[in-house]
């Protein structure tokens, strides 16, 4: 059986979806279209009910993915109007349920780099952590998230920590971590089905275990995909 | 009434100035302003946001900022932010990295006149250190709480949809930190899609959350944001950014003068 | 969808909870929700307001409250509100006294989940020792800062205009403390002059400032801020006022269940 | 020459109103009709640029005196949305020109007891300071009035300080003092002419002076306050 990229995307959003059908509530950052594309899943499909505090106001009810994270599409249909600054406050009480980060590199730890490394001595500059270091810190579930899986992605341990916080569930292209609070460390959770054990641990600067195969998107999951999303910009993110 | 040009507007922006600017990433930026900046070469620019794209890149990459206080800088789908990224790499521009939840912090405690507020322990994040934040005794008990320094722009740089003649400001839809920039800043510049009557403002009161005392210029700039959103009245122009995102130096120039206001 | 009836909703309020009420003086106060807490009899409920009158007399004359964290009581033009007077003369209530900023202070600290918050220095005001606000070092030099510790109140009450049936509530006018006490609240009750479809209210989603995810109760209630004014549906009654500014214990004790809800 | 408690009330709003001259911005607390119509005046006749921080709202313009500071016909006729808030973190900003502050007892320092007194033992309750406790430590020149003046307003030493500040000036019913900065105390400044030295001297606890006779309003002021306050609304804060 052979995945195509948009099928790739298809099993991420499907997995983070899932993840959210207990959530209370849910914040993603900027340049997330997979956490996009799950939060609306999760709502449509498993969890009415479900919070979402985007940047651009509160509950949206966006039609289409659009291009931007503060896109006019995803403002127009909220419920309230939410500032940046409210959601932060939110998390630092403690009330923000799960949230989206993204890492350019992630550790071992669970922590995030997105500030900037150093190769041979140059520095290659990122854009910055957002909203991720009180959010990592302070949300009850941070679910991180990666378009790509490489040894200079995850690594043992970040050069510069951004946000330090234990992940939830840490969903790559080729599988899913989850964090063990015993050893205080990632481990693999399930493994797509495009990949194996060999392939995480070719691709991974620390030590991974093997794993279940991750569960198959439904039908429906990938009809609502599609209407979401037609145009697959998805896929973006895993190129 | 401070109605003026936008050539005259930037003009009141010194080299050196810390400014800070409305919007986030292509919502409702104030792009504009920010060209006219460049065109009037500006230098050793601070320019402070919570997350910047073709307004702190422009600024960067043309040689107008010397500092960037922000926590993302990006242009999202259209890939990193690279006349920004290349001043920082090389040094030309300081990247004084935060979290937007410490730029919120920093404008937080300007605003309310204060020297510093509290923040959540965010102190494992390397730049808490970097920027010199500092654990204080909280005297309440309960041991140690971080704390961020208040930071006063000089300038606050807000794109809005509508403004009277004197400076008070309608914004529609997402704030994002305008309003609390807005409260933070010595000074306010407003650049507007229009320049309506009082009466007209005053029929959307509960949209006009900037009030005139500390606005030193209004400038009607229909198209203000491009090529940024300004709903309700466009949305961005996502081919101009991909464009833009492969500018070198030397196309960046001619953007500035070809992309008019 | 928490939309229930008023004595539902009011059962909520346990006795010796911390309530936060909106509006100010004769303005968008939850006046019915008031009268309603004291048919139900609650006792020993602290009630936090920067400025109260007609709300915070009631609950300290009918005995409902043991405390009053307010930086003024009064009926402005009406006189003194006596039944608070009298309470608190004869020790049945404490005046925990602020001034209005440091309640707002006390209010940003928690909606912010900060411990404390640093204030201008007011510390030759007498409460400032009172309410035991103590000063911290500035960690970034420059001597002593005077800070307040935070305050959460367990429900934040505020009568609003508009709101749909999960609590998103939209106010027109002046807030007052009313969306700040919505952040720092543990849980929020809403009592609207009327309850409309979500669609109604994104189209005035400027004023929709209170998101639904910690309201607990929604309550319609028109007229829910007589004698008070909720405007743009009515004004203050002065009539009513002046009457009620007269009453004794066994006035209040008719008046709250003649004037219903 | 008799004057009536009209006349009076005319007398103090017209000297609180010239005091805005030369002032960039105002804020009065709540129950405050004497600054409220000195405000209007000072708007309308001298000083249009003013800025009035309304508790309801930024530079009202309303018609007419209403029997309540948060009337909603003050905040109809608003530039722009204010929260108390602001007002005070504009004061705390030390950007605050004049504030009007009552005193149920003010003393020699200029100091404000709004809190309460005991009187033989027994706690006699006022309403509170309301802002000034912040108002008066943080605005550049605040001006005190008071409706009434007795022993027992004007004291030697406020038996609570609820507000601690060097007032611009105090107006009273009976004359005006202004604050002494060498001093460290308040001193008469003009003396209204239904009143005398002697008249003063008996009504305050701490020393005063003689001065000079407060200059009476114009016909221009009279009538612009008989417009806004037809019913003499006014007259109840000296009654």
């Amino acid at each position: 059986m052979s995945f195509t990229t948009l099928d790739k995307a298809n099993y991420m959003i499907s997995a983070m979806a899932r993840l959210l059908k207990d959530a209370e509530s849910a914040f993603m950052g900027v340049a997330s279209f997979l956490p996009f594309m799950a939060i609306v899943l999760a709502k449509k499909l498993y969890n009415p009910d479900l919070i979402w505090y985007s940047i651009v106001g509160y509950n949206p009810n966006p039609k289409h993915l659009p291009m931007s994270t503060v896109h006019p599409w995803i403002s127009k249909y909220c419920d309230a109007k939410l500032q940046l600054a409210e959601l932060f406050d939110i998390s630092a009480r403690g009330e923000l349920d799960v949230v989206f980060l993204a890492g350019a590199q992630i550790d071992q730890r669970g922590y995030l780099n997105n500030s900037h490394v150093y190769i041979n001595g140059k520095r290659v500059q990122f854009p910055g952590g957002a909203g991720g270091a009180l959010l990592h810190a302070t949300a009850r579930r941070p679910i991180v998230w990666q378009g790509k899986h490489d040894r200079r992605i995850f690594v043992k341990e970040v050069q510069r920590i951004t946000a330090a916080g234990k992940p939830y569930r840490v969903v790559s292209p080729l599988c899913i971590f989850k964090f063990d609070e015993k050893a205080g460390k990632l481990v693999v959770d399930t493994i797509h089905p495009w990949s194996s054990y060999e392939e995480i641990k070719e691709k991974t600067e620390f030590d991974v275990n093997d794993a279940p195969t991750t569960p198959p998107p439904t039908e429906e999951e990938i009809e609502l995909m599609n209407r979401i999303d037609p145009h697959g910009i998805r896929k973006i993110v895993l190129e | 009434m401070v109605v003026m040009s936008l050539e005259e507007a930037a003009e009141l922006v010194k080299d050196g100035s810390l400014i800070c600017l409305s919007g986030n990433l292509l919502y409702r930026i104030p792009a504009a302003f920010v060209r006219e900046l460049a065109r009037q070469e500006k230098k050793n620019l601070r320019v402070m946001k919570t997350a910047g794209g073709y307004d702190v890149d422009l600024l960067c990459g043309l040689g107008c900022a010397k500092e960037v206080i922000a926590g993302f800088v990006s242009f999202e789908a259209f890939g990193l932010a690279k006349n920004f990224r290349k001043a920082v790499e090389e040094g030309r521009v300081k990247y004084s990295e935060n979290t937007c939840y410490t730029v919120i912090a920093a404008l937080r405690a300007a605003a309310y006149g204060i020297p510093f507020i509290p923040i959540a322990d965010i102190s494992k994040s390397y730049f808490v250190k970097e920027r010199g934040f500092k654990f204080v005794e909280n005297p309440y008990g309960g041991g140690k709480v971080l704390t961020v320094p208040a930071i006063k722009p000089e300038f606050a740089i807000i794109h809005v949809q509508k403004a009277d003649e004197d400076g008070n400001a309608l914004i529609y839809g997402p704030w994002f930190e305008d309003v609390l920039m807005a409260r933070a800043a010595e000074k306010i510049i407003i650049t507007t899609e229009m320049i309506v009557p009082k009466e007209d403002l005053r029929r959307d009161i509960d949209a006009v959350w900037i009030p005139s005392y500390k606005v030193v210029a209004v400038v009607e700039v229909p198209k203000g944001a491009y090529p940024g959103a300004c709903p309700p009245y466009y949305d961005p122009d996502f081919e101009m950014m991909e464009k833009y995102a492969n500018l070198d130096e030397e196309g960046l120039k001619k953007h500035i003068w070809e992309v008019r206001p």
